[in-house]
């Protein structure tokens, strides 16, 4: 028996639950000799700004124990170039194109989904809310639940496709934001987004990143990550969730599964391994068979709590 | 472009070259084909720590039977290189590769082709020394450590030069063996002799590359760096291997280098 | 030149920055045959509760990335048997005991303090306010300023010995929630206690822990709490700080020592070694002699920021 | 009691037992003193992945030379397991032991002593039948496994039950050989037929180990039972692997265990 793979999130249906998390997968064609895009269940794109952006200085990166920080500071080719030169390609190979929206205020998120509401091949959007938002004096939009309703509404007006928030797990108040995001139109959340953390060189006597903090990933948060969507889930448990955070095995979907995810996002597995999302894919598949999983919608909210 | 593959590869042997470094020759069945200057990046171990793969230039490829081996040479300065220093004869792991550019060896339109490596910096080097000593067309080799024991692979170098009637000029910080100095003293001296250096083609520590930088900036003459920045994946997704460029721009080493001719660089490699 | 590992923690002098951390070495005693606790900083006992405790049912602990899962619930030999049992022979091998307290409502709090300062031997409390408060309806102290600042008032009565406030990553505010123990009248605070977490058996679909959540420690939240340390110590630069999560090796140590600790507590490293504590001093003093830095002083709040 | 030591180990030997169990013999310089039932913490690896040692019983200790060799078999279930089978000999790791108590060997008052092992529940099971074998107390052995290819060591639980004129029943759950169905139900048939047991020491999975806890509660008889916890320190500081006791209370079993008599634990093992 081969299993069912197919999920949707929310009226977005997938092939499969195995997605591409942003900013570990390049626009969805880097990796295609390694990873074929199309085979997945969609790709993020890294994030899109109006303008492409040059990113922090280095050093940007640094391996922690199963983990890594990273500042890269959002560098980016800009929506315009990635609806002219890669969009075309993606949607010529039918691969479920999520983008990935960021910007310092609400116009800046506007403009990047107006410019792909007119570019055909995406198939929905995904709001970068860990980003500083100028207006606010530099607090991120996904720590304060009013900004975050707005900043959401606001893009809900410029498209009639869905619309996921991604969660950052440092929000003072978890469910607060996912509600919030909720109220402003949002059709599905992500989570999570990295851990703020940081890394010192105890030599040198300097954080490792040039940027002083960045944001920790990689199966070292996976367990935080579990812990959230699960919250999110109980909390909300209409709302569809996209799992994202330390994913390296077709185990560790299901768990996320399990947790209230419809469909989840690998990361930093891709950095150890090209083919991860495929071999994840296969690893799915394989642990619904050995379970008895017909289709593995049945996994998704199934965790027995106590 | 030779395309880039996750190779499965078996440890051949492990091998002391100095007191810090050893040779690592991995054999797979499937072919690679790369060229002096481009990198692998070599998984460590099969658990999550460490986590990420580790960057490794070519010091050369060969067929062997059935199968190709790739020879690296690797420095043991933290937990990866210290596990793959342990690897049993036999272990399995994996190689992405061939990455990166690699050097310009061909087309020099006048003088003579000048390598230099400081330390660690030789694999690429001694790649790009015996491909050339394949291929008939000479050049220099200037090689620096900070003393007798860290300069290694003498022979090879020496035979690979001597072929092509070329110069091996070795050089240690402390003057325990060749010409006491930074190698890029060795390189200065020849130019000031009269040689006529059409290129300059380089692997070595971050000062040492800043030295050459600045001189080839100064002189105008044609120098290209390996440089080594910190890399997550490897192949231009993570972005976090990014080097300044002469115009501002920041991009990935993994893809755009390592190899980078001086005059693209930013003012970091060449003042 | 041997390195002076002298430090002080406000006005508690410790031999050296190296004591272990609450949970993780018993009572004190328990390992001095692989690790003598009076060759250390100090130790800072199992929460203590004014009655013995039985704690959660097992499974109790799961493996992760790097890190491992807790919830123990606590359980602990009581107040009195500490004092009648234990404290005697640590004082006698003058250990420098720190009393880890915790307890359902302010009064069980002083009630295990009342006690102590009935017996000799003890240099410090080290209030654990991740636990439920009943009053409260079972959020936790270390959740709400307020809530936090009257504990530790309160606790702050019933002694003059320095009283350090342990802080959560789970706390909503921070920074506010360390004001907040400072206000109280807290000496120092220790951070950071365990991260909340989940870690799911997909075959079963269940908590792996009979809890369900569990408390994340380990390597893997290293990067979380040299974050969280920085940030309070940039916020309130005069306050002692005890760095917590993660440490493994002498350099850990250097680490948390620049981002502002006076001193630390080692925890998970000493399920995989024993010995940790002892071996990690040794590992200091080490990275100091090479590192020229003639007193461990000299390291603490030394990262030079951006 | 037995002083534990944090004991440098090194790998003398790997060897499969069956298609999923091998043989792990590990050197030790200092002395190794164990009892059967006790066991050892063992690191998996140098990194920080996995975390945690992992608990293994000791099949037995001997010196060799000037060394100790410990005996342990372990089952490839999951990456720390898998890490071990794949150590070449000499590596390096280190082993937390004598931990826990052991089984009641002596003082039996009246009756045969039955060894009961289930699966890869045997190594206490073997450690303590060489033990009696070698004191000239006797002792029956019943081993069961789910089929012929899964029971091991035969030859050497025959020797021991021989050397004192003990019986060796095999059991396999497929009847593939020795008889057919749970190692449990062949005590009770012996019981069944009027032999008298007078004390009962076993090791090997929970379902098994409840049915005995059943049946020794149902008889009244002496039994002991060796318990598998998920533990982290294995020295009882971190309160991971407790026991819920006859009275409700909740122990550590890598210190009062991980042998308990069924008369001390609570109702999960009761009934
Ligand atoms: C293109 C390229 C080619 C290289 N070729 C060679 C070679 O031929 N021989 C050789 O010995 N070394 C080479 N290096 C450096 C080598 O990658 C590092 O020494 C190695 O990653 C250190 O790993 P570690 O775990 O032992 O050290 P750790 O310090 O424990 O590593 C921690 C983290 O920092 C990164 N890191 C540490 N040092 C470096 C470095 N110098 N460059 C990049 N990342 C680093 C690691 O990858 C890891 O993510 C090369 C690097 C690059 C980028
Ligand atoms: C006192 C004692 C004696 C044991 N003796 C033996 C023996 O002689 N031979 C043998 O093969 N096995 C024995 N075990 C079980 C052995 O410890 C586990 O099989 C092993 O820890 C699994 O590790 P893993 O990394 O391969 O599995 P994983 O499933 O990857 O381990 C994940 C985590 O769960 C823990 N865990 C998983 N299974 C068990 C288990 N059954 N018991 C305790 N912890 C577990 C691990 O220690 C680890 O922390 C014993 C366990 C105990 C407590
Ligand atoms: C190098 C890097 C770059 C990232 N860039 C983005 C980004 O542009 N937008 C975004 O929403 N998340 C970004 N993320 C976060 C990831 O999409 C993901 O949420 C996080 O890494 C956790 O998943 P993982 O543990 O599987 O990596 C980035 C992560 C990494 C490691
Ligand atoms: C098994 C276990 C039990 C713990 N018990 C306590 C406790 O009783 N009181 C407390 O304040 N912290 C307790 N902690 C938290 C630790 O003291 C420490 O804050 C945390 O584990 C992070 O440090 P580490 O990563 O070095 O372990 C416990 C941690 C573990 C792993
Ligand atoms: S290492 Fe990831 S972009 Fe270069
Ligand atoms: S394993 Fe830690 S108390 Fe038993």
């Amino acid at each position: 028996m081969t299993p069912d793979l197919r999920t949707a999130v929310g009226d977005l249906r997938l092939a499969n639950p195995v997605l591409t998390a942003s900013g570990t997968f390049g626009y969805g064609l880097d990796l295609e000799d390694l990873c074929p895009p199309e085979r997945l269940g969609g790709i993020v794109t890294k994030g899109l700004s109006p303008l492409s952006r040059r990113g922090n200085q280095p050093p940007r990166i640094a391996e922690t124990a199963a983990g890594m920080l990273n500042a890269i500071g959002l560098q980016n080719i800009g929506v315009e170039a990635f609806c002219s030169d890669v969009l075309p390609e993606l949607r010529r190979r039918s691969v479920t194109v999520v983008v990935n929206v960021f910007g310092e205020s609400p116009a800046a998120y506007r403009e990047v989904i107006a410019r792909c509401e007119r570019a055909a091949g995406v198939a929905a959007y995904e709001l970068n809310v860990s980003c500083p938002n100028v207006s606010a004096g530099g607090i991120e939009f996904g720590h304060r639940p009013a900004a975050l309703a707005s900043l959401t509404a606001a893009c809900r007006a410029e498209t009639g496709k869905p619309l996921w928030v991604k969660l950052s797990p440092n929000a003072p108040d978890l469910v607060g934001t996912a509600q919030a995001a909720v109220d402003g139109g949002a059709d599905a959340l992500s989570l999570i987004n990295t851990l703020r953390a940081l890394a010192i060189d105890a030599v040198a006597r300097r954080p490792v990143l040039q940027r002083g903090y960045g944001g920790l990933s990689g199966p070292a948060i996976k367990p935080v990550a579990l812990r959230m969507l699960w919250e999110v889930h109980r909390a909300l448990p209409s709302v569809p969730l996209v799992g994202i955070g330390g994913i390296e095995t077709g185990q560790d979907v299901a768990e996320f599964l399990l947790a209230g995810a419809s469909a989840v996002q690998v990361g930093t597995a891709v950095f150890r391994d090209p083919a991860a999302p495929l071999r994840i894919l296969g690893e799915l598949e394989r642990f619904c068979a050995a379970q008895g999983v017909a289709a593995v919608g049945e996994l998704i909210g199934g965790l027995q709590w106590l | 472009m030779i395309a880039r593959r996750d190779l499965a590869a078996r440890v051949a042997s492990v091998e002391d070259l100095t007191r810090t470094c050893f040779r690592l020759e991995l054999t797979c069945r499937e072919p690679v084909v790369a060229v002096p200057g481009q990198f692998g990046m070599l998984r460590c171990g099969a658990e999550l720590d460490p986590l990420l793969r580790r960057a490794f230039s070519f010091a050369g490829v060969r067929q062997v039977g059935e199968g190709w081996v790739v020879e690296m040479h690797i420095k043991e300065v933290g937990k990866g290189t210290t596990l793959l220093r342990r690897l049993a004869p036999g272990a399995r792991t994996s190689l992405l590769a061939p990455l990166g550019n690699g050097f310009t060896l061909a087309g020099l339109s006048g003088g003579r082709l000048a390598l230099v490596a400081g330390g660690i910096g030789l694999p690429p080097v001694l790649f790009a020394a015996e491909v050339l000593a394949a291929e008939g067309r000479p050049f220099d080799l200037f090689f620096g450590a900070a003393r007798a024991s860290e300069l290694y692979e003498i022979d090879r170098l020496a035979a690979a030069t001597a072929a092509v009637g070329g110069e091996l000029g070795l050089c240690t910080d402390d003057g325990s063996r060749g010409e006491a100095g930074v190698v890029t003293g060795a390189l200065e001296r020849r130019l000031a002799g009269g040689r006529e250096i059409g290129r300059v083609l380089a692997c070595g520590p971050d000062p040492m590359l800043r030295a050459l930088g600045r001189l080839a900036t100064a002189r105008g003459l044609d120098a290209e760096l390996s440089l080594e920045e910190p890399m997550a994946c490897g192949v231009g997704v993570c972005l976090g291997c990014v080097v300044e460029l002469e115009d501002g721009s920041l991009v990935p080493s993994c893809k755009e280098g390592p190899v980078f001719p001086v005059r693209r660089l930013g003012e970091r490699w060449r003042s």
